[in-house]
């Protein structure tokens, strides 16, 4: 294995292109995450944001250029894939979470399956990050029973029971009600002050503020800009950034 | 294996071409009158009178519910007792008609269900008075969206033509079985129905997508 | 009444000829249904059309043709022909067909999100089957599946047609016998009955089958149950049973 | 007795099997224990007795008119006993054994019918049984008829009752029958064409047809058919048409 | 008739309340309405802020207390009905456009078989009501052809036509991406511009700011706090409004 240190323990995109039929989406990605650092991803819609963080755990291929997760590449060998994917978890707009089962089974269906951990252990594993997000008075609920933000939570503490070193959002919080954003945010916000490198696509910019250690813009499938939130905040770089930022916060 | 003898098929055809016409001809008598019949009915069943929405729910249930060669043979031959006789042909084209009002009325129903609160609500707000709403706003939308079932109850409607030769009306599976009680020639009859029945309902299927995609022109997407 | 008594043994047996025929259709017709699903979703493109259009063809062919088909063509292929299992076989395979439809359309309607889900805590595609997205498709599966097992129940009606001695078949030899040898017809009370017990045995199914939704349905129920069952039933109208 | 002796393939079977009508009494119905009864079946058993030994010799089996020999020529049975006459187009595809009963076909019509005589069904309808051998003679001998399809016998009873056709015709043991269970219909003296009906059996299996023949012989001398017709028919005009049929020679045409 | 001059021609709420089987939706509602006012009505999901509204225009039955519209009681009369629907337009979360009708057709339907006008008067009115609005060059289009945000356009130039008094609007921006709430939010400001009254349920705060005469606070059937935007933001007098604030503007 080669690549820098960071590259070793994080993530490391190296002009990465990706096409649907001809359009594309992705141009020259190139980045890196350093272990504990905490990315937000923002952007117009079709910009790539979800595409981008959806080739880290090859939920997407991608066509061109390499994409390493703790210095595994990834690639089309399941080895790799199985590999990248034990140590990145991800939380989706939807939450995802299967509605067939309750909370609980939610939370251990993946640590019976997938790592073959007994019941007693795994139920006592799902309990402990349920407290973690503050529900575990809901285990034996159905995820159709439950707020759109109390769902969030529980796809959080159900990636968490896999214990991943990586954490990724794609608009965790843009389906929700106004009112049930700031528990799920509060959450995320717990996760990276115990130091869980993240990368998060969001518009929700005060998060972005308090969190992140870096904001990527990006539009068209291009990276545009990269900068601290404090300076991208207050003084975007780019042109597009600027126009994109005065919509966002009217 | 048995060779196909294409002569024989020639032989057959100016009589599988009649069958064709039997089977057209009942199909359509019925699709016609299953449709207004279906129209009727849904009316009914959707009217908030009781009595008459049980009766049709229950009509609905019992025709769904019961194998559709054991409503022909008790159309054509136990309804007589009852005191109504008709001709082989009469009664097929009944036996159809009331095996697709069924399916038609259901499928009405669902239709008109699909359209949600949300355009009474456009309606009430604009002002719009009930009959105009029903007329102008409900019937087109919801006969769009019942259009898939009710073609598929059209097409089932040919199809469910061949049964009709159970009761020795003259259409095109009985040709078919007829010449093959006679001349052994199973091969050639099945292949030649199995051909003329695809093509007519692949081409009605075909007539009723086009339909459709016209009908659905408005909700392309963007 | 009394003719009905008098050969209570004959149509018993008929009867039982029906659920034999019956419970075959309804197993037959789910392995091919399973087996023409597997073809339809296969990878290779040549298998996949080949299932699709067999598919296809036995949704187009009217009922009655593929029935006389079978029992008629069966004999060239050396196989024999025994009413009861050549009307079983083209039964089940025109079940399969639509079966086919049904299945597949029940777990395309389990959202891509889902998969994914199960994707990125690395669940393999058979597990991904059996425990993300079947059982989230059988709400959408079961309803229109227990249309198909009533229709294919009153599809054993067509062993009738060529010969196999279930219910209606035993129905029509007693007319047939009455009318000759007692001078006139009983036939309104016989195929009314039959009706009857068609009737009665499809409404049995369909409240097992209303039990079983149900039982899939429960953990919707609280909030969303409604959003299932219009999912289902949705895709019930666009896969309906084509007879 | 002394009987030819059975192909082998039969003799390792240990039975012989035998297609008969269940729909068409006399000659094969069911009872309402629904084994099959009738004269027919009498004989089947028979040939499973001079066979095997005991009547348990003959398997049978129902079949329609339209699938007996399709049945026996996919092996599914070894002989058809089932009403079946003989005809051209048939001997091409099976073979005979010898005729065991001849009969004529007649017409039944309503009671208040003008129809007298074959002729005057000239340009007016006729009821038969699908597939029946009476079609090409109606259609050879009586101009402008027409021939209504049907798929039983009752089928055939209630329409002309219902009154959609002007006759009905079939084999004259069953029209005698009918004509005397119903009094609004009455029997047209004069008789079609005359059938013949044999044991049917695959082409070319000599051995069965000796044996089969050699069954049939024996039958008739034994006073078999003078105990079995009565056991079936009751109309006294019915069983003399049925004797004659079973035991006399049919005439010369 | 009776009432103030106020209820004499806006919208007044006297005791309103409404039951849906045990639950109580609405409970003693009294509030009112001056021609030319404009109200934003907030509040958590379920308080009750569309059942409100909906009540004005009689598509929903209140049970008790009265409500007025330009002097006409909202009962079950058929006349008392059709008038104050003539008077009231509404715009709704999803748009509700009649989806089988093209852009043009849906601006005119109501205009003809409500009003009877001729086909070339209505489409002449549709047409100046679509340019208001900024998309005369869609009229051919169908509903489902055009984006969430011009679709809403349409919705409020559709309810124009009808050159209502009152103009309700119920979370007309919720179902929109965030990049097209501007351009409704736009519509609306310069409809409020030009003096029409209006009652808007929206969390868009910033709106309310820039539009409101009063903001109308609900919760659990109740009107909690009824303020001036600069009051109810600044310094809301309420334990709950308060409590919602802070989870809305995080
Ligand atoms: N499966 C697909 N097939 C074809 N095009 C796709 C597919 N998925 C995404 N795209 C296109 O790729 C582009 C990038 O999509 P992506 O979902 O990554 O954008 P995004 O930045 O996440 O947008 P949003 O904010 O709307 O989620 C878009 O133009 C989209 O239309
Ligand atoms: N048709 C109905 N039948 C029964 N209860 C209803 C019905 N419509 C609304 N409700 C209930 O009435 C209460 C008020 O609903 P309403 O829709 O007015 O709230 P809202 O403030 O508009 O909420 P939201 O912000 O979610 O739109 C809710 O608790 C809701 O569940
Ligand atoms: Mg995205
Ligand atoms: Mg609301």
């Amino acid at each position: 294995m080669d690549g820098t240190g960071a590259a070793e323990q994080g993530i490391a995109f190296d002009r990465v292109n990706k096409w649907y039929g001809q359009m594309h989406v992705l141009q020259d990605v190139t980045f890196s995450v350093a272990p504990g650092e905490k990315i937000v991803v923002c952007g117009p819609s079709g910009s790539g944001k979800s595409t981008m963080i959806r080739c880290i755990n090859r939920l997407e291929e991608h066509q061109a250029g390499t994409i390493r997760v703790g210095g595994v590449e990834v690639n089309d060998q399941r080895r790799n894939i199985e590999q990248v994917r034990r140590r990145v978890g991800m939380v989706f707009q939807n939450f995802n979470l299967y509605p067939h089962l309750t909370i609980l089974e939610n939370c251990t269906l993946a640590q019976r399956w997938v790592r073959g951990t007994p019941r007693a252990e795994a139920e006592a594993r799902a309990m402990r990050y349920l407290e973690r997000v503050r529900i575990p008075d809901q285990a034996r609920k159905y995820p159709g029973q439950l707020s759109g933000g109390q769902q969030q939570r529980v796809a959080i503490a159900r990636s968490l029971c896999m214990e991943p070193e990586i954490m990724l959002f794609d608009e965790p919080t843009s389906a929700l009600d106004p009112e049930l954003v700031r528990e799920v945010l509060d959450t995320m916000v717990s996760l990276a002050e115990e130091g869980m490198t993240m990368i998060c696509v969001t518009h929700e910019m005060g998060f972005a503020r308090q969190v992140a250690d870096r904001v990527i813009f990006m539009d068209r499938g291009r990276i545009v800009e990269s900068a601290h939130p404090d300076d991208f905040f207050s003084n975007p770089k780019e042109e597009r950034s600027r126009l994109f930022l005065s919509q966002i916060l009217h | 294996m048995t060779v196909i003898d294409w002569g024989y098929i020639l032989a057959a055809f100016p009589d599988l071409m009649r069958g064709l016409g039997m089977t057209l001809m009942v199909s359509l008598l019925a699709i016609l009158f299953s449709l207004l019949l279906g129209l009727a009915g849904c009316a009914l069943r959707v009217s908030g009178i009781r009595p008459l929405s049980y009766a049709m729910r229950g009509y609905v249930e019992f025709i769904r519910g019961t194998p559709y060669l054991v409503q022909i043979f008790f159309v054509f031959y136990g309804l007589p007792s009852l005191g109504f006789t008709l001709s082989i042909f009469w009664s097929g084209v009944l036996a159809l008609t009331i095996w697709a009002s069924a399916f038609h009325i259901e499928s009405f129903r669902a239709g008109l269900a699909s359209v949600g609160r949300e355009m009474h609500d456009a309606s009430a707000s604009l002002g719009l008075r009930r009959l105009p709403h029903a007329l102008l706003v409900v019937a087109p939308i919801a006969l769009r969206s019942a259009l898939p079932s009710t073609l598929n109850t059209v097409v089932g409607t040919i199809k469910n033509s061949a049964y009709l030769q159970a009761i020795g009306l003259v259409e095109l599976t009985f040709v078919a079985v007829d010449r093959i009680a006679q001349d052994f020639r199973s091969t050639e009859m099945f292949l030649s129905i199995c051909v003329i029945y695809l093509v007519v309902i692949l081409g009605v299927s075909a007539l009723g997508h086009r339909l459709e995609r016209r009908l659905n022109r408005p909700y392309g997407s963007r | 009444m009394d003719l009905l008594f008098e050969y209570r043994v004959f149509l018993l047996s008929g009867l039982i000829e029906t659920l034999k025929m019956s419970a075959v259709v309804a197993l037959g017709g789910t392995f091919c249904a399973i087996l023409l699903t597997m073809g339809i979703t296969a990878k290779p493109r040549l298998l996949n059309r080949a299932s699709y259009a067999l598919v296809e063809l036995l949704r187009d062919l009217p009922l009655m043709v593929t029935v006389l088909l079978v029992y008629f063509m069966l004999p060239m292929t050396g196989l024999g022909l025994n009413p009861f299992w050549s009307c079983c076989l083209a039964i089940s395979v025109w079940g399969g067909a639509n079966g086919a439809q049904i299945l597949r359309a029940g777990l395309a309607s389990v959202g891509k999100g889902q998969r994914e889900t199960a994707a990125a805590f690395g669940f393999g595609p058979v597990k991904t089957l059996l425990l993300v997205t079947l059982p989230q498709a059988m709400p959408v599966i079961v309803p229109p599946y227990v249309g198909l097992l009533t229709a294919l129940v009153q599809a054993t009606s067509l062993g009738a047609v060529v010969g196999a001695q279930e219910l209606l078949r035993t129905g029509q030899v007693l007319i047939e016998q009455t009318t000759i040898m007692q001078g006139g017809s009983p036939a309104y009370l016989v195929y009314g009955s039959i009706l009857v017990v068609y009737f009665t045995l499809c409404t049995l199914i369909s409240l097992v089958g209303a039990r079983i939704e149900r039982h899939f349905l429960k953990p919707y129920s609280a909030s969303s149950g409604a959003l299932a069952e219009d999912r289902a039933h949705e895709i019930d109208a666009a896969i309906s049973v084509r007879t | 007795q002394d009987m030819p002796p059975l192909p082998e393939a039969i003799q390792k079977a240990g039975k012989i099997r035998i297609g008969v009508k269940c729909d068409s009494p006399p000659f094969g119905a069911s009872g309402p224990d629904g084994k099959p009864r009738g004269i027919e079946i009498e004989m089947a058993k028979k040939i499973g007795e001079y066979a095997f030994g005991s009547e348990e010799g003959a398997e049978l089996s129902c079949v329609t008119s339209e699938s007996r020999i399709s049945s026996l020529n996919a092996g599914k049975l070894d002989l058809i006993l089932a009403t079946l006459g003989r005809t051209a187009a048939r001997q091409e595809v099976i073979d005979y054994s010898n005729i065991y009963f001849w009969g004529t076909s007649n017409v039944l019509v309503p009671a208040d019918s003008p129809v007298q005589k074959l002729s005057d069904l000239q340009g007016r309808s006729v009821l038969v049984v699908k597939g029946a051998s009476q079609i090409k003679w109606l259609e050879a001998n009586i101009p402008d008829i027409s021939i209504v399809q049907l798929n039983t016998t009752a089928d055939g009873v209630q329409a002309l009752m219902q009154g959609r056709a002007d006759g009905f015709v079939g084999d004259g043991g069953l029209i005698y029958t009918l004509g005397g269970n119903y009094p609004k219909l009455r029997v047209i003296e004069e008789g079609l064409d005359l059938g013949v009906n044999g044991v049917g059996m695959r082409k070319g299996e000599t051995e069965l047809q000796t044996f089969v023949n050699a069954v049939l012989d024996e039958l008739r001398k034994d006073d078999f058919y003078e105990t079995v017709i009565p056991q079936f028919v009751e109309e006294p005009a019915v069983v003399d048409v049925m004797k004659r049929g079973f035991l006399e020679e049919p005439p010369q045409i």
